[in-house]
């Protein structure tokens, strides 16, 4: 009764999500899909088995019940015939185990498979509590940076270089692949080959203190168009303030605290201890996956970061309204 | 009757409060350390559910982020360390000399030590929460996170600290019950008798002294690293966060077969005894005790799966991990035998291994899934993996150890739980564990990480965690029912029988609760059921002098009779000695002087505990 | 010291001397006075003195002639300037300008010129605030001061005739370099590499100061002036805008290649030839790509500034090498035939031998341990790095030699036509290094990395070796205990003068380093000997004693040596330093008895 | 078990989180000297001060802002570079808490820039609690021993503290005419 319950309520619970590892959009996430199909049938026998083993003995202990003599038996002659039986059991959990390994070890080397030349580089840097993600390009003039977001293009692998600034964190978009941790010191590597387009959501998945909760990332998978045409908007640099107000705005932000964090190409601001704002209005959300990006969320974040994601590295910020309203309007234009 | 006058004046403690700092009584430091447990448990649980009422819905402000990491971390600690290890060593600290048949548990001093260690451990991490100086990195800890850069304060030593104080309390009782187990059992009773609980309670024995000197070296190394800026830890200056990962889960994963284990042992015997029949396969049992302690140090990589560790040598541990699963199989499948072939009487305790069979193969089968590399990607630190250990926990350990509480009640304390009550906790608590922690399994495969103090509203988590809310409250009420019972029956008058459940083990030959010599005879034992075969004929060895406190020390394999041994008298220097530790410790979290001027309490407590006693009272007049 | 063995290539060596005839006979009458009229004596960079009062015989007699204090206890780095019987002498910041009047006893000042350069470029200037030396050409006197001014005196009276400001603080940008008269043309450069600064040489107009042409060492073809006569030999300089396409995006803007160090001009080929510093920031990861046109030598149409030729020495520099180092113009006999080449020491620890036409890397031999590179590759040009030296983000990599201030810094080598040898005063000294990553706010230090500097192998920090350009080996060496960041000077009586950090100026034997004389002076000494003959027609050796740049800065700086990092690593290889010299600024001067 | 009770007491002032919303800039600075004619009137130090000095939190984001806002460039980890070494006793313009946040907000005339309006008051706050620590100023109990870098100095948590003493207050005299 048990196992049946445990698979219909995965069913019930539906598939279908922004991260799922049960809703695959890509090989990897697919070939994991297959392993978790295999490991589902093998234990659900298993445990349906066990499940029946109890039912029996329960079962025969009430019918010894009823006969209600409460002798102490001494090991009666059946135990030989169980004995067989205990060596088939093993037997059985053995044949099972090489069954599961076996399918682990063939999904895994799928996985592994070696470099392909054509995957797009992407190397993608933890800091505690955002992602920084730069397209590497062998025409160094190419490369794009941007943060907590991930625009894949489907059908061609991406290789993914996973590094930290300061503690241990983990990348993981369910619905493309398992997760792997970034680990100050040293470089791992994870390949992603989506096969549908569309949005997902990832999270870090190692916990890295106050804000591990609000550290996600978009992921949008494009067709090869959609893909191409983001990479040319990305490439370009930040739009010049088009209106006197964005033009304060601008004023705002390179004169107070702003510049010494954040980055806007095509300005002479470029610290790098904050996320890139270049294209900050093309982006699907607000301090990593934390916050809907809108003009009013925007403002609020500005000055008072702590009451969204108390313990932030982002400082809060005193600005009169005005001059917070154009510098809000100038980073709403950065698309 | 005067022996049993004699021996009680020979092995009794001071009256009043001055006997209970100092008494080495088994059976009084036993009952101390189950209820200090029991507190740590009842404390670890409000914890949870303060986290559940944060995660309850979405965006949740119950707590904000910094109490939530504290939250969590107190909760995984005192539940891994003050509660699940120390339990079941004091309930084998209690029951273990009895079974063997001797009259206290071997180095009662260091018995005592061990108990106000750990005891002042406890009380320590709980202060330091109470001072909002509670750790906040988890029961584990990851460095840079829990590095000198990344945790400003002193949060973390207190932690690392608290894991000092608990380890040296548990290879303290470990050594102890090695001793007992292999050294003082009763004549007769040789390793192919040996009843289960003690099989377990001696393999679990070995596996403390093998894992905890890992944590141990990983979490001074730690304190080192931010007290006295060395670089263990430190990737740019070549040491590796990796290396405290693998020094932690070397010890983590036996430390979880270490909580395992002896409620193996508890399974064994009260199915054994609740089947009225000896347990089915008791070979195999044995084997697939040993077989789990071996396997235990063999698969800790398998917490590493995501670090990029080699492949290949991740696909070793895969490997490792689903072979464990043959050792719990047979186990499974021999008590399901014993139950389907004897004539089970379905009380509490049997409840409880009911439910134990039940949640825990759930629970096994989940943590064989996670054994695969790809599949533990998906799997790892999400719901999925707090769902798998609960169950192999919860499901594993805590059923059983209800289970025997209910068993041994009677033999504590001379009095009976209530049945009903029994029956009420028990379903209470099983739903109630159900209910919360299986959406968790579905909450982690729709991508909900492990440890965040809230997520957001669209994600279709806010079900499963309502539900697992809910059912956590189910559990606290069962709690409540629990401790109802059990403070009745202490008040109530009626007492039990001495051996209300007719089992067949040696300590409920001794009266219940058993005298503070347990036996006035050695019982000499014949077969691996004593109380079942020869019941009234249970031979005796006379010849233990009554006048000072003796034991016999019988061979470890044929447990044949070798020497009488003196036992130290009753002495209060054990506390003194831990009191000088405990100065020690703490002291050396805010300055590394503190542990050379600490060592100087220390040394003198423990120079009186050892000093030798001159005058033997008629020693010299032995022949 | 090998002397034996170099004795016997002497004996040959002096015979083919006749043939290294120093370039640049065009400014013969310069040569007659005994003048000293630009750091460098002459636009070949030679540093060699032709006069030969002072021979290895009677050395040992030298006596102090007169002494002078600055007043400015930091770094002297200047190298006195003698013209017309007055010695010009520029401070380090406030950068005071004195003029000592050679024909009175004592060498009383004449006047002095206080530029009053803003006390907050102190903030900006990485290593020091110093300044190396005027240059005295047509009646004036042109210097640089530390907030990015170039100001021309009149060399009489000491008036200001002009000044021009080039520098913005605000971006870190200072200036420190000696500048290069060239017919009506002063060449000037700013410093910053650590401060991401963008470099650039400028060209001014002598008489007015106004601007005439300005280079870029980043960006588009037409900043860096390369144009259609720009043909380098080697096939990576070769693209268009490499100077952005071999960046990130917009990170040439704030990408380094200052030009601080020294200048060349050969005047048959009209062509001017420095180097530019390190890309910025230090953190390699942070600016893949070759990083064009930084640390790497420029051969430049005077008149235009357009681009002739450019050779890269560190693409993608690692370690910081700035490739502003000397370029002495000699003609050498190479493979039989006489080339017209540049001897570059290099701070990668090697030192190049270039065809002044073309470019072309003819050899290119370590002079000085070296880890960081296995070699130079001469078809395409690139050091082939060493890949368990490169520098990781996040990781320290141990025992990289040479360190960042390289294996020679700044501190000018001379060269001696009579004896062929090149004098290479530099350190040995190796280093630990930890790349991370690197915040840029305009005007604050734009670094990325730590390091930790120690001597190199064998334990002494110093050298001066007299190295042998045709033969491409050593010909003797002379270990110091103290790294040498002082000048040297070779003279035609075959004896060549260094200081110490620790104070000492010392003569050695021109020939086989054989020491004649020492003088222990106030403080130590990283400034520039100079040789002129007097107006009493009798031969003089000057040189200003003031312990300080980047190798002194735990003593100018009054730092703490219990930071291995401070100074960016120097402190950790001179924790000694404090006990051995203290800080000072004086003038000594030598003569014979 | 009473030291222990009492130091950790002490602690929870240490071990406190506070994330402040925005903090209006530094009151008045402190006077430089303490030479006063007439009958001296002490200037009570800014209350903030001693709130960031004692916080553990707080000294730890000045650890990281000190390398962020390139402090490091120019003093290194307290040895000093092109700016003077902050671990030990010299200080020109004043060693305690207030002090040094008034050298970071308006600057000082060799060189030290004004980074006031590019640093919000609170982290200058946090980065003038992180400079007193490098001379030992600061309880040992909330200092980190050291950061996941290299290896440059002893440890923090080892430094005997030296009081800040005056520091020789023209560093460049300018030679008389």
């Amino acid at each position: 009764m048990r196992p049946a319950i445990f698979s219909a309520i995965l069913l019930l619970a539906g598939c279908r999500g922004r991260q799922n590892a049960l809703d695959f959009a890509s090989d990897q996430s697919s070939a994991i899909g297959d392993v978790w199909h295999l490991m589902l049938v093998v234990c659900g026998v298993m445990y349906l088995l066990m499940m029946l083993l109890l039912g029996w003995a329960i079962w025969r202990a009430l019918k010894a019940r009823a006969a209600s003599h409460d002798a102490r038996t001494a090991a009666p002659g059946v135990d030989r015939k169980w004995r067989a039986a205990l060596a088939a059991w093993s037997a059985l959990i053995v044949l099972g185990l090489f069954v599961l390994a076996g399918g682990s070890f063939l999904v895994d080397r799928r996985l592994a498979r070696g470099e392909d030349p054509n995957a797009l580089q992407v190397r993608i840097t933890a800091s505690e509590w955002w992602w920084q993600v730069e397209y590497l390009d062998p025409a160094p003039s190419h490369t794009i940076v941007t943060a907590n977001e991930l625009h894949l293009p489907v059908d061609r692998p991406t290789h993914v270089e996973l590094r930290s600034n300061d503690v241990i964190h983990s990348f993981w978009v369910p619905n493309l692949n398992g997760k792997t941790d970034l680990i100050p010191g040293r470089s791992n590597f994870q390949t992603l080959t989506p096969r549908r387009t569309g949005r997902w959501r990832g999270q870090c998945a190692e916990f890295c203190g106050l804000e591990h909760a609000r550290m996600a990332m978009d992921v949008t998978v494009h067709d090869a168009a959609g893909f191409a045409e983001w990479q040319a908007a990305q490439r370009a640099l930040a739009k010049a303030p088009d209106t006197p107000r964005r033009t304060e705005g601008q004023h705002v932000f390179m004169t107070s605290t702003c510049a010494s964090c954040h980055t806007i190409a095509g300005t002479d601001a470029s610290g790098k201890v904050g996320p890139d704002l270049t294209h900050l209005a093309s982006r699907h959300s607000l301090a990593a996956g934390a916050l809907p990006l809108d003009a009013k969320t925007l403002a609020a974040w500005i000055s008072q970061p702590h009451a969204e994601k108390p313990g932030t590295n982002m400082p809060a910020t005193d600005l009169p309204p005005d001059r917070l309203g154009a510098l809000v309007d100038y980073l709403m234009s950065l698309r | 009757m005067n022996t049993a006058r004699e021996l009680d004046a020979t092995w009794a403690d001071a009256p009043g409060w001055r006997g209970w700092i100092a008494t080495v009584d088994h059976k009084r430091i036993g009952r101390r350390y189950l209820v200090t447990a029991f507190v740590f448990f009842i404390m670890g649980g409000i914890l949870a559910l303060v986290m559940r009422t944060q995660l309850a819905y979405p965006n949740g402000h119950v707590v904000g982020p910094d109490r939530y990491n504290q939250l969590f971390s107190m909760h995984g600690s005192s539940m891994m360390f003050l509660f699940a290890v120390p339990v079941m060593e004091a309930v084998a600290v209690y029951i273990v000399p009895l079974m063997c048949g001797t009259r206290n548990i071997a180095f009662p001093r260091l018995n005592a030590f061990s108990y106000w260690i750990y005891l002042f451990g406890g009380i320590m991490i709980y202060a330091a929460f109470f001072l909002n100086v509670g750790p906040e990195t988890g029961w584990f800890s990851y460095v840079p996170l829990a590095g000198p850069q990344f945790s400003p304060g002193k949060r973390t030593d207190f932690w690392a600290q608290m894991i000092t104080f608990t380890e040296v309390a548990a290879l303290a009782v470990a050594i102890e019950l090695i001793v007992t187990i292999l050294k003082m059992r009763a004549p007769g009773m040789t390793l192919a008798r040996m009843p289960l609980f003690l099989w377990s309670m001696l393999v679990t024995s070995f596996m403390v002294v093998f894992a905890m000197p890992a944590v141990m070296l990983a979490s001074s190394f730690l304190i080192m690293d931010r007290l006295v800026g060395t670089h263990y830890y430190n990737a740019a200056e070549g040491g590796d966060p990796l290396l405290w990962q693998h020094l932690f889960w070397f010890f983590g994963h036996p430390e979880v077969y270490i909580i395992f284990l002896p409620a193996l042992g508890m399974v064994s015997s009260i199915t054994q005894t609740f089947a009225r029949r000896p347990v089915f396969g008791r070979l195999a049992l044995v084997v697939s005790l040993v077989a789990t302690g071996f396997l235990a140090f063999g698969l800790w990589v398998h917490h590493m799966f995501a670090t990029g560790l080699p492949r290949m040598g991740n696909s070793f541990y895969t490997a490792a991990s689903m072979m464990i699963a043959l050792p719990s199989g047979v186990q499974i499948f021999c008590w399901m035998v014993t139950l389907g072939t004897g004539r089970p009487k379905f009380s509490t305790p049997l409840l409880f291994v009911i439910g134990f069979f039940i949640t825990f193969v759930l629970g096994g089968l989940t943590g064989v899934m996670q054994a695969s590399v790809p599949l533990d990607l998906q799997l790892h630190d999400t719901y999925f993996v707090v769902a798998h250990f609960h169950y192999v926990l919860i499901g594993g350990s805590v059923f059983p150890l209800f289970g025997a509480f209910f068993y041994w009640f009677p033999k504590f304390t001379g009095k009976a739980l209530n049945e009903t009550a029994g029956k009420w906790t028990f379903w209470l608590f099983f739903t109630g564990f159900n209910v919360t922690f299986f959406p968790m399994h579905i909450a982690g495969l729709q991508g909900m990480p492990r440890r965040v103090y809230t997520y957001p509203g669209d994600m279709g988590w806010g079900l499963w965690n309502l539900m697992s809310t809910a059912g956590s409250y189910l559990i606290a009420i069962s709690m409540l029912v629990f401790i109802v019972n059990v403070v009745r029956t202490l008040r109530s008058r009626e007492t039990a029988a001495e051996n209300p459940w007719d089992a067949p083990d040696l300590e409920w030959a001794a009266a219940s609760p058993p005298a503070k010599y347990n036996f006035a005879a050695v019982p000499v034992v014949t077969s691996d059921t004593p109380l079942w075969t020869e019941r009234d004929a249970l031979g005796a060895l006379s010849g233990l002098r009554d006048d000072r406190p003796e034991v016999l020390i019988t061979s470890a394999v044929e447990a044949a009779p070798q020497i009488r041994w003196g036992m130290p008298s009753p002495s209060v220097w054990p506390l003194v000695t831990a009191l000088g530790l405990t100065v020690m410790f703490v002291w050396s979290i805010f300055t590394p002087w503190g542990i050379v001027w600490g060592a100087i309490p220390f040394a003198i407590g423990a120079t009186v505990w050892f000093w030798p006693k001159r005058s033997q009272p008629g020693l010299e007049s032995e022949s | 010291m090998r002397q034996g063995a170099g004795r016997v290539a002497r004996a040959l060596l002096l015979v083919a001397g006749a043939s290294f005839m120093p370039v640049l006979a065009q400014e013969a009458g310069v040569q007659e006075k005994g003048e000293w009229p630009m750091p460098a004596h002459d636009l070949a960079s030679t540093r060699y003195s032709p006069l030969d009062e002072i021979t290895a015989a009677n050395a040992g007699k030298l006596k102090v002639a007169f002494t002078f204090s600055t007043g400015v206890d930091r770094g002297q780095e200047a190298a006195p300037i003698v013209v017309d019987s007055t010695m010009y002498i520029v401070s380090p910041y406030p950068n005071i300008v004195y003029a000592l009047d050679l024909t009175r006893e004592g060498a009383p000042v004449k006047w002095s010129f206080r530029p009053q350069p803003d006390a907050a470029a102190q903030g900006v200037a990485c290593c020091d605030v110093v300044n190396r030396g005027a240059v005295v050409a047509g009646g004036k006197l042109f210097f640089n001061t530390l907030d990015g001014q170039t100001i021309a005196l009149d060399v009489a009276t000491g008036k200001q005739a002009w000044r021009t400001k080039l520098g913005d603080i605000n971006r870190g940008e200072t200036m420190t370099m000696a500048p290069l008269v060239v017919k009506d043309k002063v060449l000037v450069g700013n410093s910053g590499g650590e401060f991401g600064v963008r470099g650039w040489l400028t060209a001014l107009d002598t008489a007015t100061g106004k601007l005439v042409w300005r280079a870029y060492s980043t960006g588009p073809d037409k900043d860096v002036l390369i144009g259609p006569s720009f043909k380098p030999f080697y096939a990576s300089d070769k693209g268009k805008d490499l100077g952005m396409t071999t960046w990130p995006p917009e990170a040439w803007k704030t990408g380094g290649g200052s030009v601080w160090g020294w200048i060349s001009y050969d005047p048959e080929s009209n062509l001017v030839f420095y180097g530019t510093a390190n890309p910025g920031p230090w953190n390699a990861e942070q600016r893949p790509g070759d990083n064009k046109w930084t640390a790497g030598i420029f051969a430049r149409d005077v008149d235009t500034g357009e681009a002739r030729w450019f050779y890269q020495f560190s693409p993608h520099d690692l370690y910081d090498y700035d490739a502003i180092n000397e370029n002495v113009l000699v003609d050498l006999p190479i493979d039989g035939t006489t080339r017209k080449v540049i001897v570059r020491p290099e701070r990668n620890g090697y030192v190049y031998v270039i065809d002044r036409a073309s470019g072309e890397v003819l050899s290119a031999d370590p002079f000085s341990p070296v880890n960081s590179t296995l070699g130079i590759d001469l078809e395409t040009g690139r050091p082939r790095y060493n890949p368990d030296k490169q520098p990781r983000m996040g990781k320290v990599v141990r025992d990289i030699c040479p360190t960042a201030p390289g294996a020679k810094d700044w501190n000018p080598s001379a060269w001696s036509p009579d004896t062929g040898l090149l004098y290479i005063p530099h350190a040995n000294l190796c280093m630990d290094w930890e790349s991370m990553q690197a915040n840029y706010i305009a005007g604050t230090p734009y670094v990325g990395a730590e390091v930790r500097m120690y001597a190199g192998p064998g334990g002494h920090r110093g050298v001066l070796t007299a190295w042998d350009p045709v033969r491409r080996r050593i010909a003797w060496e002379i270990k110091e205990d103290l790294p040498v960041w002082s000048g040297t000077v070779v003279t035609r009586g075959g004896v060549v003068f260094y200081g110490t950090m620790d104070g000492w100026f010392k003569a050695v034997d021109a020939k086989d380093g054989k020491p004649l004389w020492k003088f222990k002076t106030g403080s130590g000494i990283i400034g520039q000997p100079v040789s002129y003959r007097g107006p009493d027609g009798h031969q003089y050796v000057a040189v200003l004693s003031g312990v300080g740049g980047w190798a002194g800065a735990i003593v100018a700086g009054n730092l703490d040596p219990r930071d291995g990092t401070a100074a960016k690593g120097m402190v950790n290889a001179t924790t000694d330093l404090k006990q051995k010299t203290q800080p000072g600024g004086t003038l000594y001067v030598f003569a014979l008895p | 078990m009473a030291a222990c009770i009492a130091l950790t007491l002490g602690g929870c002032e240490r071990e406190k989180r506070d994330f402040t919303g925005p903090q209006p800039p530094g009151g008045p600075a402190p006077p430089l000297v303490g030479l006063q004619p007439g009958t001296p009137s002490p200037v009570p130090p800014d209350p903030r001060g001693a709130r960031y000095e004692n916080n553990a939190y707080h000294i730890g984001q000045g650890q990281n802002l000190f390398r962020w806002m390139n402090c490091n460039g120019c003093h290194a980890n307290g040895g000093g570079d092109a700016g003077p070494a902050l671990m030990d006793g010299e200080w020109r313009y004043g060693g305690d808490i207030d002090h040094i946040y008034a050298s970071i907000d308006q600057g000082r005339p060799n060189g030290m820039p004004s980074f006031r309006g590019k640093i919000p008051p609170e982290q200058i706050w946090q980065l003038a609690a992180y400079v007193r620590s490098l001379s030992g100023n600061i309880r040992k109990d909330a200092v980190p021993s050291r950061s996941e870098g290299m290896s440059a100095t002893p440890p923090l948590t080892r430094r005997e503290s030296e009081p800040p003493k005056g520091g020789d207050p023209a560093p460049n005299q300018e030679p008389q005419r």
